[in-house]
């Protein structure tokens, strides 16, 4: 099959249009409309006849191409037909514009990358959390001058970060997560963790994602182990973190991905 | 493993766990090419190299079972000297969300401020108290009778409001999310009229 | 004062902090004996000793402003398996697209942003809200007012940079340099006034 991509491993039309230059070995400053438009339109169709779901973006960037194509085809009209009705429309000019389109993405495409690597080296290194010094502190707010205040401004950021963070948790209509995790391999995750470990682990870093159904498939497995009493769980006090440590029915633990499949 | 190699580790982790410092027994998980004997020895060595490195202001002391990284004791006026500089950014990011949420939703008990923000906010809570920008305002009713907070006097002046009715209303910030919806639908409609034209 | 002490202070300061880190000016502060031209050459030879010390687990790395003591990249792994460390998840493809047309082109609006990706870039914008390494720096002029976004100090540290013109430059830029010199410095000016926003 020519195309094992799918469509979600691009970011839009113009990565799409951009993976295809590359792999045609086009040169991006001259743009055969005709033959990139013929590939784009294969891909699309391709992606149609797998019924999965093209986002708009694809098809406007669908019918431009199919548009500059057509009017490449037509002569350019006489100089007297200009000031008529329907100003034409240059396809060498919308080219023009489609490739300084596809070089500006391409760039902040790259610098991407390369911020990709930076975050990969800044993920690398750890500190520990501040010391507290809050006995030493002046804890007299009114001993701060004004200028070194948080401001109304600063508390309203916080507050906007905070509902945006509640927004974003709030699963995505539009997009159905069909992808499952099988509670027999999350529950061997959580055993390997704590096994690797040795030592007690917080109820909160079993939780590593926030998307719901990796909440409630970490849940269940947790229940499933304390069941099998392959872990025990304590909480020292009301609203403490909940420690996580291995049972006495840790050694027959022994789960296959699909031992509880449901 | 190498000497150097293995006192890296230690040093590393020493520094990660801070104040709770480590037993040889996780020191010994970490490095298990490594008898308990000789992980001993080698932050016996450490400890003296500490003290004597002029240039360190860290050491290693015993506790129970284990070790830990201090400051040694000659920083405590340096520490102190620290402490007491006005930082630019006295509140940290946490306790301007929690306070900015008892300002507007008092009287409010900290597990309402949990649910809105997602994560435990004791320590901010903690914080906001002993800053005196919030207080206890009474219990809530039920078989928990949960402390709730409110705002203080000393969170106006701080913020220099004269009194809470100055706060930007709640209703304005939405509006304006509100406004960058209809922004991108208008923006996302024309995109539709695109389409229709092209198509035609 | 003498140069072992120096360092010892820094270093203890250094590890009080931790993730905090310190900047120059609190160094200051508390070594006021000191020019800050010295504060900075001791620091510059304290990294390097650091980096060349085999025994060592720990360096200096730069941060906005400032200074912190991190981990080697080598301890990663091991410090991984204390599982002290809350594990964050990369930023996607869309996030950091958007957050690199942001910090190249601030102030800019979301629509530029969409038009430069040719996607929406909403969802990826409010990513970059929560995780504080964008913010709105101010309103477009004309009808729709719309909001404008640029970098945050945390962008700078979240990639480990310590100013903006770390940056790798673009490479478009970089090929038609005489065509563009006069775009380019007015973007360069611009820059300048951010890196200067930022570090007030």
């Amino acid at each position: 099959m020519e195309y094992k991509v799918k469509i979600d491993a691009f970011e839009g039309p113009l990565d799409l249009l951009l993976h295809l230059i590359k792999k045609l070995e086009i040169d991006i400053y001259d743009i055969p409309v005709a033959e990139i438009t013929d590939q784009y339109m294969d891909f699309i169709h391709q992606m149609q006849k797998l019924e999965l779901d093209i986002a708009s973006e694809y098809l406007l960037m669908a019918a431009q191409l199919i548009a500059m194509k057509s009017r490449m085809l037509l002569p350019k009209p006489e100089l007297d037909q200009e000031d008529s009705d329907e100003p034409y429309e240059d396809p060498e000019m919308a080219r023009q514009a489609l490739m300084q389109q596809l070089i500006d993405y391409r760039q902040f495409k790259e610098a991407a990358e390369a911020l990709k690597v930076h975050e990969g080296e800044r993920m690398q290194l750890f500190a520990k959390p501040p010391t507290d010094l809050s006995e030493y502190e002046n804890n007299d707010l009114t001993a701060i001058p004004i200028a070194g205040r948080a401001t109304v401004h600063d508390m309203l950021h916080a507050f906007q970060r905070v509902i945006l963070k509640h927004k974003l948790e709030q699963p995505l209509s539009t997009k159905i997560d069909r992808q499952v995790l099988p509670i027999g391999q999350q529950m061997s995750n959580v055993m390997d963790k704590l096994r690797k470990t040795n030592i007690p682990l917080s109820f909160q870093s079993i939780f590593l994602y926030t998307d719901r159904s990796h909440l409630i498939v970490t849940f269940l497995a947790l229940l499933e182990l304390m069941k099998m009493n392959a872990i025990v769980c304590n909480q020292s006090k009301n609203f403490d973190d909940i420690m996580i440590i291995l049972g006495e029915g840790a050694d027959n633990f022994e789960a296959s991905e699909d031992s509880f499949d449901y | 493993m190498k000497q150097a190699k293995i006192r890296s580790i230690i040093e590393g982790l020493l520094y990660l766990t801070g104040e709770d410092g480590l037993t040889i027994d996780q020191i010994s998980k970490v490095i298990p090419e490594c008898s308990i004997q000789e992980l001993s020895n080698q932050i016996e060595q450490m400890k003296m190299a500490y003290n004597q490195n002029e240039s360190s202001g860290i050491m290693i002391v015993d506790m129970p079972n284990g070790f830990r990284l201090t400051t040694k004791p000659f920083m405590a006026d340096y520490a102190e000297q620290f402490a007491v500089i006005p930082k630019t950014a006295p509140l940290s990011q946490a306790a301007l969300e929690t306070v900015a949420i008892i300002a507007y939703k008092q009287p409010v008990s900290r597990i309402s401020i949990e649910e809105i923000r997602g994560v435990k906010s004791e320590r901010a809570l903690q914080t906001l108290m002993v800053k005196g920008l919030i207080k206890e305002v009474g219990r809530a009713e039920g078989s928990g009778r949960a402390i709730l907070y409110g705002v203080t006097s000393l969170f106006l002046d701080y913020f220099g409001l004269h009194d809470l009715s100055e706060l930007p209303p709640l209703v304005e910030m939405m509006k304006n999310q509100n406004e960058q919806m209809d922004a991108y639908d208008l923006f996302y409609d024309h995109y539709k009229e695109t389409i229709n034209e092209l198509s035609e």
